[in-house]
């Protein structure tokens, strides 16, 4: 590794020809079937946890609007294949998926809004925490307030009346 | 092994360094060598204040400073220096609140100063505000502001050099050798100029405020080459470091009221210095607090500490003044500084000696003669500024001052002289060095001989001195000198070898803990910093007058220091008795 | 280890000298020297160790007398001059800042480098690129027009405005904790906004606008995702998110 | 001296030294060369705006569309095409869902391209990436405004 000098103060890096990512290459020297032991994973607080679950259910999220824009877009073929498509809806399964949705789009929300507070407030960033926790504590109170309603149908199901 | 060529290298990026090498950098082809990143460096840990007598906050005038300056080095100061020094001062503060440092501010938007140690209105009144500061960190501030401007002014750097010889060639500066830390490469900068800014060396003491990067390497370089170190046996020990640890309290705490307090809780400065009590000078504060403790007054079970008492300043005002302090006495004590005391003892704080060198910077080869093209500035140099004894914030103003003088000289020097040719394989003694401790297959290990060092240092060449406790010293280091030679390091590899430096830096440690316990030993008086219990007074007949000490090499290959004195300057003040 | 050494009293310790509890404790390093191997090892050290020591007081004892090959950077020992920033435990802090009895020393402690910077040996990573994003932000005081001849005036208040990021030691525990910095190294990282806010809020400085305009690009500040870990890793306790925020909504309230 | 260093136990090892180091472990992406400077545009700080202001919206739009669906009277058993049927009947229904529905997808578009940017290695794939990710925006939106402006209750 060299270093060159461009003359006003500042050195960059040289490397012989490309990074190991440019090249293809894996990204840190593993020789061929010698494990590298990886760091370890970064124990971030709630605030890098709670950006992790933004992320995961914001993308969630994108893909299930995706679909359902497919899936609704069948009431312009037929309302009998939109039917059916909703009909095969009506399991447990897709209604506990649904739940999941419910918990993804509740979390993104409130965590969205409480992001929305860190960014425009002063003393948001002080907050934070706080705050999260105030988005945990909602969230909890409607995920149970939404457990009857969206879960009652396939609990009938399975359950029976 | 590369060789480079600049008109003017500068050793170092602390606070000297890097003020000279703005001044440097204007006026020729500069490059900063620093072993450490320049953020890095020590100056970052200064805490109190940089005087100057801008008189915002209260009448004074740099004539005060100056003696107070004089009276604080009890005497020993060369009195034009300290006159250049204060006058200079209100500048280099103004200079550096231009170059961004954010001061803390008085009501009406000016420099806001606070009270220091020694420093007094009307030759000793009573206290004067004089320090201009930044909360309890305005050496991180300097350090960063400094850094802020080379990158503003394209200084450039080579980090993570550390210069290991200098190149003298029939009296004249060719050069420096560096080895470059993440290569294990040698380099040779070949200069017209050479200003060496390499900071402290406070290293050989155990309890100390100093990084593990202040070994005195420029002061060893120079030493090695045969040039004189001026006064070494003036070490400063800062009354308050923390308790076994040598962190720094800053005096600052006790400009905003501190007190210090004995176990019977008894403000026992008020018996020591009657008029300025807990902020007299450092050597007189040190002094007492290890009297209380030899006389039983110390705290804790081992009654080897004693305490200092923030606890009647309201919080506030310890969280705008004095964050960082009390931060460190949470962190690293566990202690609550609003409601507890603070465990303190004297710590090695400052090298007063170093590289002799004229006001210009320009060193010298003997009491007259300047080596050509050589300049040192900050901690590694004495101008004599600072004595016996140095006030608390004089040093950062010493770094601005001194490190500004001799970046301009160097410039100027470069300017009007030709590069003097490298002396034959220029690279040779640092090869040899380093080769050696590589190749080593003795058994002595660096921790060990160092921690031998700082311990029989601690023990027998700190506050208090006796010809006893010196030649034990001298007889120690003798002793760990010869451990020394069988050295070896672990780390046989060229890549970041911090194991290998680390030997290169005891080396240096080694010689220059020889030269203070030589120069104590010598000096049969007691003077600031200097203690001799058994002479216990002041001596200006025979000893007003500066050490110098040689490294001799005898024919036969045996080497030993040869101690040499220099006249003070006096132009105004006379000697007095030293009352706080 | 058998050799005894002086620096260990063992039961010949004096009855004079303090005394100190030490426990046993493991310190797991994630070792990398590319002169030995082309593969990084988590190494385990055995030691004994006063709980109230530092992280950075176990590294020197492990150097100092296990193994003299371990390498990391340190200088000043006190949390001032930021240079051993590095992993312990999983969360970026400065070795000389953490106290042994403050993060469980019954589990081993791990120590690794810091992320997204290139590791060159044990502990010791490529600075230049954290620098050279520094850099980039213009980290230096800009006026025009003639300078006073005593002092820029400031009032308290303003000076108080950017006391906070004043006190960034260049450490690079933030910049190096941030998720968005470990994919790809390209953002400018919460280190060089904090020192670019220092400047922006200083009421002297006029170079403000050029400031926001090169953290207005694509890598500047609207790649930060909020996650905070910057602010929890600070060691000088430097509200950096809070400090991002702001020079977020300056760009914003200057652009309409 | 008694360390377990595997370091230099491995197999590989024999080809480093001293004079032939192993390559050392780079970050997934050094930063190389100077950030570019030359684009001036205010982008990133609209997307980022937008993402905050559709955000409050979609609270609304999103939360109150939940409710409907899935909550109120029935949940889900009810829906049907005589439910969709009766809904987009009224034009409040209508601009809602399509509000609902430009915004959501911008949204979650762009957050979709922070999400590429960032774990995306290389600039090819990066590159393809967000062109698919356009692709399938732009469609999803259009079919979704075809739909319910072209919406024909009496298909049947
Ligand atoms: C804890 C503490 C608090 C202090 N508080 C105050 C205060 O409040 N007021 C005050 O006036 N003074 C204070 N001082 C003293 C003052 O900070 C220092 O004397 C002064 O900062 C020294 O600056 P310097 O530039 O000479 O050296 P340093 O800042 O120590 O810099 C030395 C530089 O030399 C480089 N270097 C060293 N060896 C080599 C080598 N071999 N090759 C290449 N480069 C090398 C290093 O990398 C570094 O960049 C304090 C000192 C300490 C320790
Ligand atoms: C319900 C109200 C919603 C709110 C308040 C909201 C809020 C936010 C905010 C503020 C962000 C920016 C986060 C950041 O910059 O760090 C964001 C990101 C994102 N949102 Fe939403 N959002 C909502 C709904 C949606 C919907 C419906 C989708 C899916 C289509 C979605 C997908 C995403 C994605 C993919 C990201 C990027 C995540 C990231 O970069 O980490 N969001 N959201
Ligand atoms: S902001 Fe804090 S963590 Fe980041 S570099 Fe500065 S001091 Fe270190
Ligand atoms: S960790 Fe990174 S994402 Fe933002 S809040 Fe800090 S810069
Ligand atoms: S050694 Fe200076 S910050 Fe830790």
């Amino acid at each position: 590794m060299t270093r060159r000098y461009d003359g006003r103060g500042r050195w960059s890096v040289i490397r012989p020809g490309p990074t190991d990512s440019e090249a293809g290459r894996p990204l840190s020297p593993h020789p061929e079937g010698i494990s590298v032991p990886a760091g370890t994973l970064y124990r971030g607080r709630e605030g890098m946890w709670s950006w992790v679950a933004h992320r995961v259910t914001g993308v969630t999220i994108f893909f299930f609007l995706f679909v359902h824009v497919l899936d609704t877009a069948l009431v312009r073929v037929s309302p009998e294949a939109y039917d059916t498509v909703i009909a095969s809806y009506k399991t447990p399964l897709v209604s506990l998926m649904e739940y999941g949705l419910v918990a993804a789009v509740l979390f993104h929300a409130l965590n969205g809004l409480r992001l929305i507070a860190v960014d425009f407030w002063g003393n948001g960033p002080r907050y934070q925490r706080q705050m999260l926790w105030t988005v945990m504590g909602i969230w909890l109170v409607l995920m149970a307030g939404a457990a009857y309603p969206v879960l009652h149908h396939a609990a009938e199901i399975l359950f029976g009346e | 092994m590369q060789i480079h060529k600049y008109e003017t290298i500068i050793v170092g990026a602390g606070g000297a360094g890097m003020r000279a090498a703005i001044e440097a950098t204007k006026r020729s082809r500069t490059a900063v060598l620093t072993k450490l990143y320049p953020t890095r460096s020590h100056t970052g840990a200064a805490q109190g204040g940089m005087a100057a007598a801008l008189a915002n906050v209260e009448e004074d005038n740099w004539e005060w400073h100056t003696f107070d300056t004089i009276k604080g080095g009890d005497y020993l100061v060369d009195q034009d220096a300290a006159e250049i020094l204060a006058k200079e001062a209100i500048d280099s503060v103004l200079d550096l609140e231009k170059m961004g440092l954010p001061f803390n501010r008085t009501p009406d938007g000016t420099i806001d100063q606070r009270r220091f140690g020694g420093h007094t209105r009307n030759h000793g009144e009573a206290a004067v505000r004089r320090s201009c500061y930044a909360s309890d960190r305005t050496g991180h501030m300097i350090l960063q502001t400094l850094y802020q401007n080379c990158v503003k002014e394209g200084v450039e750097f080579f980090n993570e050099f550390y210069v290991l010889d200098l190149l003298i060639n029939e009296g004249r500066t060719a050069g420096v050798v560096a080895y470059e830390l993440a290569t294990g490469e040698i380099h040779i900068f070949q200069a017209k100029a050479v200003v060496f800014a390499s900071g402290g060396c406070g290293k050989f003491f155990k309890v100390t405020s100093n990084a593990h990067t202040l070994t005195g390497d420029g002061q060893a370089v120079a030493f090695r080459r045969g040039l004189p170190l001026e006064d070494m046996e003036f070490f400063q020990f800062h009354p308050t470091g923390i308790w076994r640890m040598g962190i720094l309290l800053t005096e600052g705490a006790r400009g905003e009221g501190g007190i210090l307090r004995n176990k019977d809780g008894e403000r026992f400065m008020e018996r020591y210095a009657p008029v300025m009590k807990d902020l007299a000078s450092r050597d007189v504060v040190s002094r007492a607090i290890y009297t209380e403790i030899r006389e039983g007054r110390g705290c804790g079970p081992d009654g080897d500490h004693v305490y200092l008492d923030l606890t009647h300043l309201p919080p506030e005002q310890l969280d705008a003044k004095l964050p960082d302090i009390t931060e460190f006495a949470r962190t690293y004590l566990g202690i609550e500084p609003y409601t507890d005391p603070i465990p303190i003892q004297p710590t090695a704080h400052y090298t007063m000696g170093g590289i002799p060198t004229n006001v210009e910077g320009e060193v010298l080869s003997n009491n007259t003669d300047v080596v050509p093209g050589l300049y040192a500035a900050g901690e590694v140099a004495c101008v004599s500024v600072h004595g016996a004894n140095r006030l608390g914030t004089n040093s950062l103003l010493d770094i601005n001052v001194f490190g500004r003088r001799a970046g301009i000289a160097a410039a100027a020097y470069a300017a009007t002289h030709e590069y003097v040719e490298l002396p034959e394989s220029p690279e040779s003694e640092v090869v040899r060095m380093v080769e050696d401790l590589r190749q080593s297959t003795g058994s002595e290990r660096v921790s060990e001989i160092r921690t031998a060092l700082q311990e029989t240092m601690d023990v027998n060449a700190m506050v208090f001195r006796t010809e006893a406790t010196l030649k034990q010293a001298v007889a120690d280091i003798a002793e760990l000198k010869e451990r020394y030679k069988r050295v070896s390091v672990q780390d046989k590899g060229r890549r970041y070898n911090t194991d290998l430096l680390e030997a290169v830096e005891l080396g240096n440690l080694l010689d220059l803990a020889e030269v203070l316990a030589v120069s104590a030993l010598a000096r049969k008086e007691s003077r600031g910093g200097h203690y001799r219990e058994d002479h216990p007074n002041r001596d200006d007949v025979n000893f007003m007058r500066h050490t110098m000490a040689y490294r001799e090499e005898g024919a036969d290959g045996t080497v030993s220091i040869r101690l040499d004195y220099k006249p003070v300057v006096q132009t105004r003040y006379q000697p007095m008795e030293r009352k706080y | 280890m058998s050799t005894a050494t002086v620096d260990q009293p063992a039961d010949a310790a004096p009855a004079a000298a303090p005394s100190v509890d030490r426990i046993a404790i493991t310190v797991r390093v994630r070792r990398f020297n590319p002169e030995v191997s082309a593969e990084s090892a988590w190494v385990d050290y055995q030691i004994e160790m006063d709980p109230k020591e530092r992280v950075l007081d176990a590294l020197h004892k492990i150097k100092w007398e296990i193994d003299g090959t371990l390498t990391f950077r340190r200088s000043c020992a006190h949390g001032i001059c930021g240079s051993d920033a590095m992993r312990i435990n999983g969360r970026n802090r400065l070795a000389c800042k953490t106290l042994i009895k403050d993060i469980n020393p019954d589990k081993p402690i791990t120590v690794e480098p810091i992320k997204g910077l290139t590791v060159l040996k044990d502990l010791v990573v490529d600075m230049e690129p954290f620098f050279q994003a520094y850099r980039d932000v213009m980290p230096f005081l800009i006026t025009t027009g003639n300078e006073p001849t005593r002092e820029r005036r400031q009032s308290a208040k303003d000076r108080e405005r950017f006391d906070d990021t004043t006190k960034c030691i260049l450490c690079a525990a933030c910049t190096s904790s941030c998720p968005v910095f470990w994919n790809d190294g390209q953002y400018f990282g919460p280190a060089a906004i904090v020192n670019a806010h220092r400047f922006i809020f200083d009421s002297r400085d006029e170079g403000g606008e050029q400031r926001l305009e090169i953290l207005n690009e694509q890598e500047g500040v609207w790649r930060c995702r909020t996650t905070f870990n910057c602010t929890d890793a600070c060691p000088r306790g430097i509200e950096v998110t809070k400090a991002i925020q702001e020079v977020k909504r300056a760009l914003i309230t200057r652009r309409f | 001296m008694s360390v377990e260093s595997s370091v230099d136990l491995t197999a590989s090892s024999a080809a480093y030294g001293p004079d032939n180091p192993a390559p050392v472990i780079e970050p997934p992406r050094a930063r190389t060369k100077r950030t570019p400077r030359n684009r001036r545009t205010n982008f990133e700080m609209h997307a980022w705006l937008f993402m905050r202001l559709s955000g409050i919206v979609l609270v609304v739009l999103v939360i109150g569309h939940l409710l409907i669906q899935l909550v109120l009277d029935g949940g889900v058993s009810r829906i049907g095409f005589a439910f969709v049927a009766g809904r987009w009947a009224s034009p409040f229904w209508q601009v809602w869902d399509l509000l609902m529905l430009w915004l959501a997808m911008i949204h979650g578009t762009n957050g979709m391209r922070t999400v590429i940017n960032d774990y995306a290695e290389r600039d090819n794939t990066r590159f393809w990436l967000k062109m698919l990710l356009y692709t399938a925006s732009v469609f999803t939106i259009l079919l979704g405004t075809l739909v319910i402006f072209t919406f024909d209750p009496n298909i049947r």
